[in-house]
């Protein structure tokens, strides 16, 4: 039926598919240290060229430069580097603890570690994130306590959340760790909502959005930009581009032109993309809109350039719709690489000391999972309490249910 | 006590609610300056401030969404969706958000806030300003949902509701903002001027959500039934000469089943009545849980009498309408039976 | 509780209130004949002054200018202020007839004539616009009759819509117009839908979508952009910016910066801003739009700034949240009495001849108005079929319809 | 007749209707190149091509909202929604436009679509992989909504569906997309290979909507189920040695009142049994029914059983789901009472 001669429409394709060689040597990597650094209460429509480049701060060759630059002492690029070696560590560990039938799936962050651990790095107690399933880097870059993620990834009778959840939708309030949702954009803007909320309350927290790339399509990535842009609330809002949604690349999101950050133009909303797997640069963009939000100077959208190394979770098969070797090709590199080759070339790091770092690391996993997995895996229990499904739902429990946990227990 | 209407008493219990408890803020399409279209927030932006009651940009979504997020904070949002049939957008910010936050997060966040929504027909408001949504609420775990059918009622539930620890859908019957309605559509309208539930105690007082009213005691059938046909059914047994007794719900989740097996029981009969749609409204879960618990009392089937399967037509509005003769005929055929 | 020494939200408000004389001397409305026209194959991020300035032909005297001029003949001119005319009157007699009972509710465009009726003129036979509430225009346009869409307003028994709709919620498929939904923003991801089909199916026809100031906050707002931005189908993106949306100004929806069309410009997308009480303006800016549609340039956004004379509804009292006098002081002028000044300017027109047509008009209106009371008013009947509204919800009734019809029909 | 699974006949039934009909275009979320992330399209694109079957942006409402309008322009769009629980986003334009185009514009314009959605538990999915939102359905008017419950009705169904003249929301229950499950979930999974209805004919045929199935005949109560719980049904019946009449609905609506009535008035007892929380669920719809068309011929209570009304939890799926034991025990209550 179709008939191409007047084709007046576009299915916007991937480049490359499995059996392509994939090549990026045509997209265009700005250089790092090019963009520049803006006072805090910059008029945001001035911010154009900030929506469409990439602030970036590490050479290739491990040089940190530009104005965006020094911002972190020695101690806490080391820290950061350590949060996103533990981050791979533990997702490496948890994939396979799902293989092996402990949990029934996992997410992981491969290649993105740098946006969420640099991002928390710029952030206060007190202050709040709405998370995706895929920021675990939140709470690792707390040093928050690897038995209890693994206690919920195993739905064991410690698991923090009942069993309820599925794995990897942690809540943490004292760590500003939300409740994350399977229901994909809802919690951005949530995120706008707490950031309404401290205003009006007078108090000095902000409020952090994420959302992935191909969730900016959805409905409520509209409502928090409408609601941020008219309320100018002290928010920030994170869209983390790791290229693909599941095995939807992010032209199908986004179109063919522009950027993500560029959605946030059209709102005056001040407007920034970073290199997402530049630790420094994703920290020092990080910080700066936090700091906007904090004095009252209004939301910021943040797009995180990044890719998604692996798998979209533990059911997916990337390769059955991108070529194998597509993430190795990838121009933005390793996160983890960049960093250590950075304080290596700063004269703080050595090869060995980062091997010695990755096995203290694997043992400190490796300790946690053994006393995670003695509270239980889903395979094998001990589980999280069956007759608890019915607490706290409510904050008392209403006659009908009364009478249903009951039956249940009955019926047993 | 003084005498107010429906709109009255809920603007006076928002005031009173603002008053007492700063973390409570009201927000939503027109609500600010203007008061709301049917000018339930009149004079609070006035009396509290633009931060503690404004309007909002038209995104039923965004409304929800945020109020959440500022539940989550600790604040106590009260939010108006301009007509129940516009909370379809927000339907999944309510039904997998709101509802959940509580229990997914296991107590660690909460999700303390009320969803008020003009809902019902009566007013020529055609297909998209008359639907009654209650059902679909009912039937998300999470959700209390209530639906006061009196100017006493309103304000006692909603300072209740805006008190509850979790998120509760606040639905009041627009035909009954003015005045009671029993469905005698070519009659005069009334107003609630001397109506004993009209007056309306000042200050604080609360009704407790969970709990049904018996607005007429009798003995050969139980009427359970919510909103403007809570008149309607007292017209209809009035007219018909049923010695019914007349059970307004006012709280559909959770649902008072001890006042209501006890009343079945009693009389042996039951007629289940609403505005919605037959077809799994909530007269359904009525009706189902009744033939079970109250099986060996009745002597006649649950008869329901509710919308007809059809969008709420504009012109036909009477035709469509469970008026008190529908009601009153299931009435009869519910004793003859 | 807020503090205001770190009020860290804004609550937008409008600038003037009951009570206020409001005066917008401060708001700088460009030229006429100042915006470039772009060839049909721009690429759309070049257009970010279309999506900021205002693209207008009239000036304050009368005069035709600039490079968007001069598209139409003085027949169809004339044709064109005789329509703006017509839906003027019928505005004024629909809502008499609502004060009078025979009716419910009505909705009158008055000041945004120019609007729609300029847009239809540059659509063809097939064309397909999904609008709202508020865009009669469309229909009055081709001359549709108005007796028709008054049985439809007085809900008779001649009503095409057999009763079951709101007042002026019209479908006309033979005319291109949509059947119209009560709910906001939902057509404008339809108007997506046709469009996409229409280029799937390699017809040549085109759609239009149709949305309020208000409503672009609406989250359907949202989904008509990305997929018009992904798939780039040949539609046509309407916004009517008539300042309020009921009693909300449009600051509320927008925030306090930027345009709506420049919300355009974050999707890649065409966007451009025209004077919509400059009848000449709307339709160049229009005829341009559709044009690159018909050949598969991509779609447009289109921001047609006017003003809301008239309360939102029947139901309505402006006076209650904007001063009296705002709409005279309103800088755009009126739609109707602009382009009569230019067509006199021509020497095409006279004071006369306009009082004429007025009276012409008017007669028109009265005499559909009485032939449709004759069909009956809501008021008095004879009415639409009551059992009719079992009828047409499917294609063939299911049993359970069947069984409530009869019940009905028993319970008279 | 080849053997086919769930996912296999669903392809199928596709193919086959996109070769007849060109104006049948399939899309959705990750349903061009990769074939969607359950495989039902798989193939689809690369044999009819990139305008027939694409990837969309993750914005449910766009979906269903691009395909409203490609059904007003002529076509006949079969959607995907990835999870039922994904759907929420769109009941906007799903309950409040789909269902109403025809209706509001007296048949000026019409919509004929089909929303295709995985539902159901039972894959450790948690609560938003899990849910079965049937019953929101059936409370909206001018929606059908259906059920199959293996691969021999779901292609039959499937075809039927694209090609009714109206709105279909057609609900895939994913834990049978490889194989019957009985709720045995300690057990090997099964395949469809070796079950009579995983034999399913080539190319064109369709199974109508609107008329249920007699699984098992039966003498002493009569089951109304559908989708998973059929095969829970049966294996239930079958372990506790109940006579019982199992009727696979297919179709909630429009519903086979004729068929249900003639068994529950032949066995005078009757059980319900689905996935979906109890409260308001269809099971009350089902319920109030047969109490009202078969109240002399039952000799107990209909009893429902469901999902608890609590969100589908992660570790305790097994707890929640209603299975063969839950459901032996109401057949042996209702055969006692
Ligand atoms: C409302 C909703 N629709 C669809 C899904 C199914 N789904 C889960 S993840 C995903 C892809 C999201 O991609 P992106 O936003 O880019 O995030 P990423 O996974 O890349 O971090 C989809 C479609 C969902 N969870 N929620
Ligand atoms: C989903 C939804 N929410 C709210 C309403 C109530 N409502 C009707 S018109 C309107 C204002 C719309 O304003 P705008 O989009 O600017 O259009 P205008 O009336 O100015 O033409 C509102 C809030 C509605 N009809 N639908
Ligand atoms: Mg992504
Ligand atoms: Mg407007």
């Amino acid at each position: 039926m179709p008939n191409p001669a007047k084709a007046r429409i576009t299915i916007p394709e991937p480049e490359f598919r499995p059996g392509d060689v994939p090549d990026y040597s045509n997209v265009k990597i700005p250089e790092a240290g090019a963009v520049s650094l803006p006072p805090l209460d910059v008029e945001p429509r001035l911010l154009r060229n900030h929506a469409f480049s990439i602030i970036r701060i590490l050479t290739r060759d491990g040089e940190a430069v530009g104005p965006w630059a020094n911002l972190l002492t020695e101690d806490e690029m080391i820290a950061g580097l350590r949060h996103m070696m533990t981050l791979r560590v533990l997702d490496k560990r948890m994939t396979a603890a799902q293989r092996q039938g402990k949990t029934s799936f996992y997410i992981a962050q491969t290649g993105e570690e740098a946006v969420t651990t640099a991002f928390q790095r710029a952030l206060s107690p007190g202050d709040m994130n709405f998370p995706t399933y895929r920021n675990a880097g939140l709470l690792v870059a707390q040093d928050y306590p690897l038995e209890t993620m693994m206690n919920q990834i195993f739905s064991n009778q410690k698991d923090p959340l009942a069993g309820r959840q599925l794995p990897v939708l942690y809540s943490a309030k004292d760590y500003g760790f939300f409740t994350v949702s399977g229901n994909l954009g809802t919690q951005f803007v949530q995120a706008v909502g707490w950031a309404m909320a401290a205003a009006i309350d007078g108090s000095d927290k902000i409020a952090a959005g994420w959302i992935g790339d191909g969730s900016t399509a959805e409905s409520d990535f509209h409502s928090a930009m409408v609601f941020a842009s008219t309320y100018k609330p002290p928010v920030v809002l994170n869209i983390v581009n790791n290229q693909w949604a599941i095995s939807t690349f992010q032209g199908i999101a986004k179109g063919e032109s522009g950027t993500f950050a560029a959605r946030g133009l059209g709102f005056g909303m001040a407007s920034l993309r970073v290199d997402g797997n530049d630790f420094l640069a994703v920290h020092a963009v990080s910080k700066w809109a936090v700091e906007r939000a904090r004095q009252g100077l209004g939301p910021t959208l943040l797009e995180h350039v990044t890719y998604r190394a692996g798998g979209h979770s533990t059911s997916d098969n990337p390769e059955a719709y991108r070529p194998k070797a597509e993430s190795d090709a990838w121009p933005l590199g390793d996160p983890i690489e960049r960093l250590k080759l950075h304080l290596i070339k700063r004269g703080i790091w050595s090869d060995e000391r980062h091997k010695q770092t990755e096995a203290e690391i694997t043992d400190m996993v490796v300790t946690a999972q053994k006393a995670a997995e003695k509270n239980g895996t889903l395979n094998s229990g001990p589980f999280a309490e069956r007759s608890s499904i019915f607490e706290g739902l409510y904050a008392e429990m209403p006659s009908h249910l009364k009478r249903q946990k009951e039956a249940a227990e009955q019926s047993l | 006590m003084t005498n107010m209407s429906m709109v009255e008493a809920i603007r006076d219990a928002l005031d009173v609610v603002m008053t007492k408890d700063d973390r409570v803020i009201v927000f939503g399409e027109d609500v600010g300056y203007f008061g709301g279209v049917f000018r339930c927030t009149q004079g609070l932006q006035e009396k509290h401030g633009k931060l503690r009651c404004f309007d909002t940009p038209i995104n039923e979504s965004g409304i929800v969404g945020t109020a959440i997020g500022m539940a989550a904070y600790g604040l106590r949002p009260c939010i108006e969706i301009q007509f129940a049939d516009y909370m379809y957008p927000a339907f999944d910010q309510i039904s997998q958000e709101a509802s959940r936050i509580r229990y997914r997060s296991n107590g660690d966040f909460t999700c303390p806030m009320v969803i008020r929504m003009p809902t019902g027909g009566g007013i020529f408001g055609g297909e998209t300003h008359s639907q009654s949504p209650e059902a679909l609420f009912t039937h998300v775990s999470g959700l209390k949902t209530v639906l006061p059918s009196n100017p006493y009622d309103v304000k006692g539930m909603l300072i209740a509701a805006i008190e509850d620890p979790d998120p509760v859908i606040f639905l009041e019957p627009k035909r009954l903002y003015h005045g009671p309605f029993d469905g005698h559509h070519e009659a005069e309208a009334k107003t609630w001027k001397g109506h004993p539930l009209g007056e309306v105690p000042e200050g604080y007082y609360t009704v407790p959500l969970g709990k049904a009213a018996v607005r007429r005691e009798g003995a050969d059938v139980t009427v359970l039934t919510y909103g403007t046909m809570v008149h309607v059914a007292l017209a209809a047994a009035e007219e018909q000469g049923v010695d019914a007794e007349i059970i307004d719900l006012r709280s559909l989740l959770p649902l008072d089943l001890e006042t209501i097996e006890a009343s079945v029981r009693k009389t042996g009969r039951c007629v289940v009545a609403h505005e919605a749609t037959l077809t799994s409204g909530f007269g359904a879960e009525l009706a189902a849980r009744i033939q079970k618990e109250c099986f060996y009392h009745l002597e006649a089937p649950v008869r329901r009498v509710a919308g007809w399967d059809v969008p709420y037509p504009h012109a036909q509005e009477w035709y469509y309408f469970p008026g008190p003769a529908r009601l009153g005929q299931a009435l009869l055929e519910t004793l003859e039976a």
